[in-house]
């Protein structure tokens, strides 16, 4: 069945790729825009003999998909702005016991109950630094029913890869909208299988011990090994420990772990940079219409590129930076108060270059209005 | 207390949603729905003053003006 | 007519669909509260978020909408920082016993003199027809597709277990019930529960074939029973209306006024 | 092709949404073409004027929203009043005879077609009037083939209602074609 | 002896203190996983935070230490994606009843095969003594320095209103009962709850002047009765010792097998 | 009672500050470290007739601090990291629907379960991004018990100013260490009381229209004037809308009224700094310890100083690039890995000058640790 | 079944914490505290082998030794 | 004055806090010192070995941990075998007979006391123990007066238990007057 030709929409694009990717648990509490999502699972899980639940909130929802993927299964919730706030905690917990999973924002108007319905991006950096004590953390995104395929399975390939919690950023706009979808065949994306330890029954085996190349190899619940797993601060066998060494040691892995891992994880497309005067960098929903600017400025003959993230955490500063390194100026556009404006600016020199094409009143934003901010910029009027 | 006598059906066509409630659970069958989905008092004289519409209407669209209460209202000083 | 006094027509026609059931406990509540004969200024009204709680819109009280399933808590702010107010908290099912559970079981636990009204229509209307802890078992929701497999709450009896003192349960068909049974609640002195049901024609009556609004309230007629009546005895899967749990206990705000008596006594 | 962007609107029971979604889908899996569909959500979408939108072309469709639709349908008064406003000028509004009275000034080729009333008198089922509209839009506009639509409907609908479905899409189509524009 | 195979000993001597009753569960649930018979590898412990969560530390099976109050969200995954394994969730009254009161009665409803073991020493221990939802009207805490007003929560008749199939509640005192109904509560085929009071002399029994912890057990000894016993009709105050549930009903994971086959035969 | 002179816990000094401040009505949940802020307010509230209430969770608590305010009172409720991460929801509700209160968390080693009697610093990113959706937020904290009090004043005079919810971010160190403090006297530290309508009953009254001054006066539950409270999206009488300029307007609104008062919020000291060639930046206790080096070291005749942060969230990076002007070296210290490093590399030009001395192992930091960090840096070696 | 004979009491020293729950409840009076809070058999010989201490203990700090016990572990074959 | 840093250990129930409390309190409160005192928390802090660390001076103190103690107080062995390498080298380290057993290799003026002893012999409850303690530091030290501490414990303390304290301090400042160091 692969090669197929779906016309879906962009939550129930994010399911079948997660199926692709090997999920086959799934628990979750019903939220717009993220709904679809659950509703698709519910059906779609049980023909594979997968599991959906339907737990009684957001928090329980985290708590079970972690629980699942330590009996080894692929493991994923899905949730908006205010489930997401409420899944912090647990969170935080998958972070630092390690447990690979994936959870997806399809972000809304916030903060608070905001606009349920409305489109908006403004959970980027809490998807960084929502969860208290220091940590890192991988987030993705995408702005085509295609991308939210392949990152949806890149998504779970960094979650085993890393043994670390990934999380899908979508928006409203690419959710709820539907256009086409090819579901690439078997094999033609990779898919990282979780990395399960070679160690004997009986032999000494260390959940919380990284190997040579980084990994920690993992060992389902239920099989020969026992051990334990805490949101403790604990040592190689998954004890807790106060041990400053031990604890100071834990904390660098969890960081560095995905910080030097940066360009594994890091995808992006990139439009026309080649001559570009002006930058624009842009991803989710908002990446199609700086797309569709730059399409059209560039048959007009302007020196306009694209810059599309895929991954914002970790940030690519070194591939910002580089991409920008010619353009006299470089134009954020995003739905929200500038977010990733702020990191674009910590990567790039002469950081007066950065702007911001934004609106947060609730609405997509439309090409138009990024025209007419760049004609502004460029000191024209509108 | 004496038995009501209906004034009039007050009809809010606004704030009706033609849902049918009050239709079908009219005890005389005097309510019904016009071709625009609002409702009608179809058979007036039929109406018992029971208010049974007026207090299921779930969109506070009708309500039952009867005669004693007209009076009531008009008559405070009584 | 009075009952319009106490709502703000400027939101009317509301936004619910058609023949929804939240529209006849609006109603309901409306008639209750011009019997209580209180001031507007004294009644507030909490409320979270789902079809349901968006009734707080409607109403001309000091009205706080919440977070989904936190009305509670939030009423608790209120009640125990101003205890001479009223404080009415309508809920959804999936908000009050759902996400909303814990707050629930706790509430009823302290005796708080507060009215949580569950406006039980055995689904998540808001988010567009998931199942809920009250849908049933075998019910068809967009989460169920294969049939419901989660067993149902009884709202009363957990009510009631958790320490409810004042517990009820009505239909809209049974709209005159219901006005009492919520006037007798506000006037409780303790926390007290009204467990509508109320029909959802759009998600839950089309999924599961039960026809429109009125065939639901027909349902609601045929399937309920009051309490301890013989038709029950006869056919246990009838559902019983009535009060099931009205007693005096003390209520947590006026205990709290004993500590402070104590605290203020000197014997810490 | 030139790239079509359409407005479908009505009330919430009507179908409006399905019909866009069934259009798009048509055009991306059976006419080799690119479509996004998109529609309001929320509960505004309940009850009062409901919409979707759909852009059909030949080339990616990166913007998914439709701001001045060239194609715009109205099946509801308040659907039209909310909405003629935006159509391109010259563009297409189809709207219903039994529900939409026109205005006079609206800058397009307004089509007013008796689909509801035609589909109430030859198959006598309010369900299907959505792909009478889509019948007539595509009668209109030849956006898609009837053929490419049915196959849609196919895999969509259980077999018992597909005859149904086609009698209400060639009906929509001959009121389309007939038309005079 | 046996019962040892199934600790890790490294970690002894305990950080309980002197007297905890939270050991005495320790123990019994030894003796009960001895006389199962199960395998080590069979068994998956998940535990939320507390003294009584420090449990999982100290049995060698797969120990799963989460977050306060969650620790059955966590279960229900395990459970859930691995029905094979036999999941036993102790939980203190404060994890299980105060924050984590929402997932014990879900649990309940779903009525999934897990054995919640409430560690009840109606205070929160690890924290320094604070008053829970079992702590008792009256009592004496660090939060309630002139004595608490809150009511307690029947853990029991909770338990059962949720939708519990097993329903028991014994004392550290009564260690061979505790036991048996571990044993038993594992075996059963749905959700089953064992309340265990349990001493804190630290906290509970220091600030209540209830003497050590032997004088604990005797209060235990003292003031708990069989379930439907005479002395409980003479004496109400007494509390009962018993199983108060014992039932069957289809088990969630058994239900959801059906739901895949539905499934697979295409019916949706 | 004024001038009083006690010897006591910080936590107990953010109890007595917060009923100095006007507190009468407390929420909470017990956590480590900052459970005798719960446990002292439940003996002081009953006393003055205020109400201590322990909720069944932290959300509870937020929310129940929420509600309370809404009746004219000013409210509290405190927590540690875990407690925080579940509260970013209602704290979001409280910034969107405009509710003054005040959230303590006293930090302990992080992330998830951590370590959760050591001390840490690790929350400083979450108090700003914590919460979904645009927003800002303001975060206050100190170093000795007399700044505590201060700094608790403040945090309710803030609060009650700006109608938004103030973070007090203090530490497991200063939360739990007893020393002197002096109770000002009544007056001595200004008490802003909340500001009500004065629109008489019967007259429209707009809880959500800002003054000239950008202040809104606000009407308590019960009183004359009826409105409505969301966290939706919300127009000036407080009902909900998807209006997009209103969306707009009310987000600006809700960022502006903290940046543009970022003077008014802004606390910190300084202590050598006009002629200062390393200048150290630090806040909560590892403030203690770097002024423990500085003192140390001018003392033997090096230009060092200290600038002390009392008020992190707005960050005031203005104060730091005018106090960093002339600095050789900035050396932050704090007790994570760099959260407040970021800040200050945004703030000040050559951002090469700044370095991080940390600890993350549960560890206070010593003043010994500090020195050594700062031979390192100057290439001396330890 | 036999009624078992005492073999030993095994006390771990370093487990006990001397609480004093054995002592207690010991129906035969058989064992007390040391000096070091840690328990020891006072009086082995009065006791029945009722093993309420072995259960009771919240620290796993004491065992009862059989003979009977002795047997069956040794005599596995038979 | 020289700033004294002071650690008392020993195990839970002793009440080591309480005394490291009212040393430090009664040094600012009724000396015009500054002072603070911290403390281990946790599970540790339970059972094992608990710590109390106190910093006297007559200027402010920033750091408020102790690295090296001049005055250690261990009472029991097992804190005193966790601690003893901590001592500031010829610092003071009080030790109570009974209960531990010292190590001839610390750099430090050991000073044992039967203090338990005394207290048990002369008073008959271990309660006051601590506050024996606390009047042989003084006595030691002199680093705040008994009056002093006395008013501290008056405020704390019901008045019916004043007079048992007052001995147990007296008790202790005799032990530690007349200790040779
Ligand atoms: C934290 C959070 N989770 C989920 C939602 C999405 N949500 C809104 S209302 C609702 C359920 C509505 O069901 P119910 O409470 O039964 O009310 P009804 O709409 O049926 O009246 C849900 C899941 C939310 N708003 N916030
Ligand atoms: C989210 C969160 N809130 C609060 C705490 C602090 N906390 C840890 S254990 C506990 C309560 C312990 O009481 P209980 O569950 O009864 O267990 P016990 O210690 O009495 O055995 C609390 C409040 C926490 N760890 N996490
Ligand atoms: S019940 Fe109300 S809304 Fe429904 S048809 Fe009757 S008047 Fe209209
Ligand atoms: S008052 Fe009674 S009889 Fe009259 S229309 Fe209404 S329901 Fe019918
Ligand atoms: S969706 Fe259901 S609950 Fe919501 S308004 Fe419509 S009928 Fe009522
Ligand atoms: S504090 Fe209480 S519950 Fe915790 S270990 Fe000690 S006795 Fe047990
Ligand atoms: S019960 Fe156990 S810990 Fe307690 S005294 Fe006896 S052997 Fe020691
Ligand atoms: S076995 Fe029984 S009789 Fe023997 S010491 Fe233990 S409790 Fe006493
Ligand atoms: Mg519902
Ligand atoms: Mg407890």
């Amino acid at each position: 069945m692969g090669n197929q030709l779906k016309f879906i929409q962009g939550n129930e694009v994010c399911v079948e790729a997660a199926l692709y990717a090997g999920l086959d648990f799934y628990a979750g509490y019903p939220i717009t825009p993220s709904t679809e999502v659950a509703e698709h699972m519910a059906k779609r899980l049980p023909q594979i003999g997968g599991k959906f639940l339907q737990m009684e909130d957001e928090i329980a929802s985290v708590c079970a998909i972690v629980g699942a993927s330590l009996t080894g299964h692929k493991v994923m919730t899905a949730t908006s702005g205010p489930g997401f706030s409420l899944m912090q905690e647990g969170l935080g917990y998958a972070i630092m016991a390690e447990i690979p999973c994936v959870i997806v924002n399809v972000q809304r108007g916030g903060p608070s109950t905001g606009l349920p319905t409305g489109p908006g991006q403004g959970d980027v950096l809490q998807a960084r630094w929502g969860v208290h004590g220091d940590h890192s953390i991988i987030a993705l995104t995408a702005s085509t029913h295609q991308d939210v395929f392949e990152m949806t399975v890149h998504a779970f390939n960094m979650a085993e890869m890393f043994r670390t919690p990934v999380i899908l950023l979508f928006d409203e706009v690419i959710g709820h909208m539907r256009e086409k979808l090819i579901i690439p065949e078997e094999g033609e994306i990779q898919v990282v299988d979780r990395l399960r330890t070679s160690v004997k029954a009986g032999v000494d085996y260390h959940p919380y011990l990284p190997r040579e190349d980084g990994r920690l190899p993992m060992s389902d619940f239920g099989s020969e090994h026992r051990y334990n797993v805490t949101g403790l601060f604990h040592d190689m066998w998954g004890f807790p420990t106060g041990n400053p060494g031990v604890v100071h040691e834990l904390l660098r892995h969890l960081n560095d772990k995905i910080k030097n891992n940066a360009e594994t994880i890091t995808r992006y497309k990139e439009y026309y940079l080649e001559d570009a005067r002006t930058v624009l960098i842009s991803y989710g929903c908002s990446a199609r219409s700086a797309l569709h600017v730059v399409e059209n400025r560039r048959a007009r003959g302007e020196r306009l590129g694209l810059l599309e993230l895929q991954s914002l955490w970790p940030f690519p500063y070194g591939l910002v930076e580089e991409k920008c390194a010619m353009a006299r100026q470089i134009v954020v556009v995003e739905m929200n108060m500038g977010q990733i404006t702020r990191a674009v600016k910590r990567a790039v020199p002469e950081p007066e270059r950065v702007v911001l094409a934004n609106r947060i009143d609730g609405v997509f934003i439309t090409p138009t209005d990024i025209k007419n901010i760049l004609r502004l910029f460029q000191g024209k009027g509108v | 207390m004496a038995k009501a006598k209906l004034k009039e059906h007050l009809i809010n066509r606004e704030w009706c949603k033609g849902c049918g409630i009050c239709v079908h659970f009219c005890p005389k069958n005097v309510l019904e729905l016009d071709a625009q989905e609002k409702v009608f008092a179809a058979r007036p004289e039929d109406c018992i003053c029971c208010r049974l519409c007026e207090i299921r209407c779930p969109d506070l669209a009708i309500e039952i003006l009867t005669e004693k209460q007209e009076a009531s209202e008009n008559g405070k000083s009584a | 007519m009075a009952v319009k006094d106490y709502i703000r027509e400027r939101f009317f026609p509301h936004l619910w669909c058609p023949g929804c059931g939240h529209g006849i406990v609006l109603n309901s509540l409306l008639r209750a509260v011009e019997q209580l004969g209180m001031s507007k200024n004294e009644i507030v009204m909490v409320s979270g978020i789902g079809c349901s709680s968006r009734i707080s819109g409607y109403v001309d009280f000091h009205t706080l909408h919440t977070l989904h399933g936190r009305a509670l808590a939030f009423a608790t702010g209120v009640k125990m920082s101003k205890p001479e107010l009223n404080v009415i908290v309508p809920m959804g099912d999936g908000d009050a016993l759902a996400i909303g559970g814990n707050h629930f079981i706790h509430a009823a636990r302290r005796n708080i003199a507060m009215t949580a009204l569950v406006m039980n229509n055995r689904i998540y209307g808001m988010t567009g027809g998931q199942y809920s802890p009250l849908s049933g078992y075998g019910c068809q929701a967009t989460t169920s597709p294969f049939g419901n497999i989660d067993y149902s709450f009884d709202i009363a009896e957990l009510a009631k277990a958790a320490g409810a003192t004042y517990v009820a349960r009505t239909t809209t068909y049974h709209a005159k019930q219901m006005t009492e049974m919520i006037r007798d609640a506000v006037l409780h002195d303790g926390f007290s529960v009204v467990e509508i049901l109320t029909q959802c024609p759009t998600y839950y009556g089309r999924r599961n074939r039960l026809g429109d609004a009125a065939e639901m309230m027909d349902w609601y007629k045929s399937h309920t029973t009051p309490i301890g009546s013989k038709a029950k005895e006869e056919n246990p899967s009838l559902i019983e209306r009535g009060v099931f749990v009205q007693r005096d206990k003390p209520e947590y705000c006026t205990e709290y006024d004993k500590v402070i008596e104590k605290a203020r006594g000197g014997q810490a | 092709m030139e790239r079509c962007r359409l407005v479908f609107s009505g009330s919430g029971g009507q179908g409006v949404i399905t019909a866009a979604i069934i259009l798009a889908e048509t055009a991306v899996l059976f006419e080799g073409l690119e479509a996004t569909q998109a529609q309001a959500y929320g509960p505004e979408a309940r009850g009062g004027a409901t919409r979707s939108d759909i852009i059909i072309a030949d080339s990616p469709i990166r913007y998914p929203k439709v701001t001045q639709p060239n194609v715009l349908v109205c099946l509801t008064q308040e659907a039209y009043t909310k909405f003629y406003p935006i159509i391109r000028p010259g563009g297409l509004l189809l709207t219903d005879s039994r529900y939409v009275k026109m205005y006079s000034k609206v800058d397009a080729r307004q089509v007013q077609l008796p689909m509801y009333k035609s589909v109430m008198g030859e198959i006598g089922k309010p369900i299907v009037f959505n792909i009478c509209m889509l019948g007539a839009v595509i009668g209109i506009t030849e956006l898609v083939s009837p053929e490419s639509l049915m196959k849609v409907l196919e895999n969509r609908i259980p077999a018992g209602f597909i005859e149904l479905n086609r009698k209400a899409l060639e009906i929509g189509m001959n009121l389309g074609k007939n038309c005079k524009i």
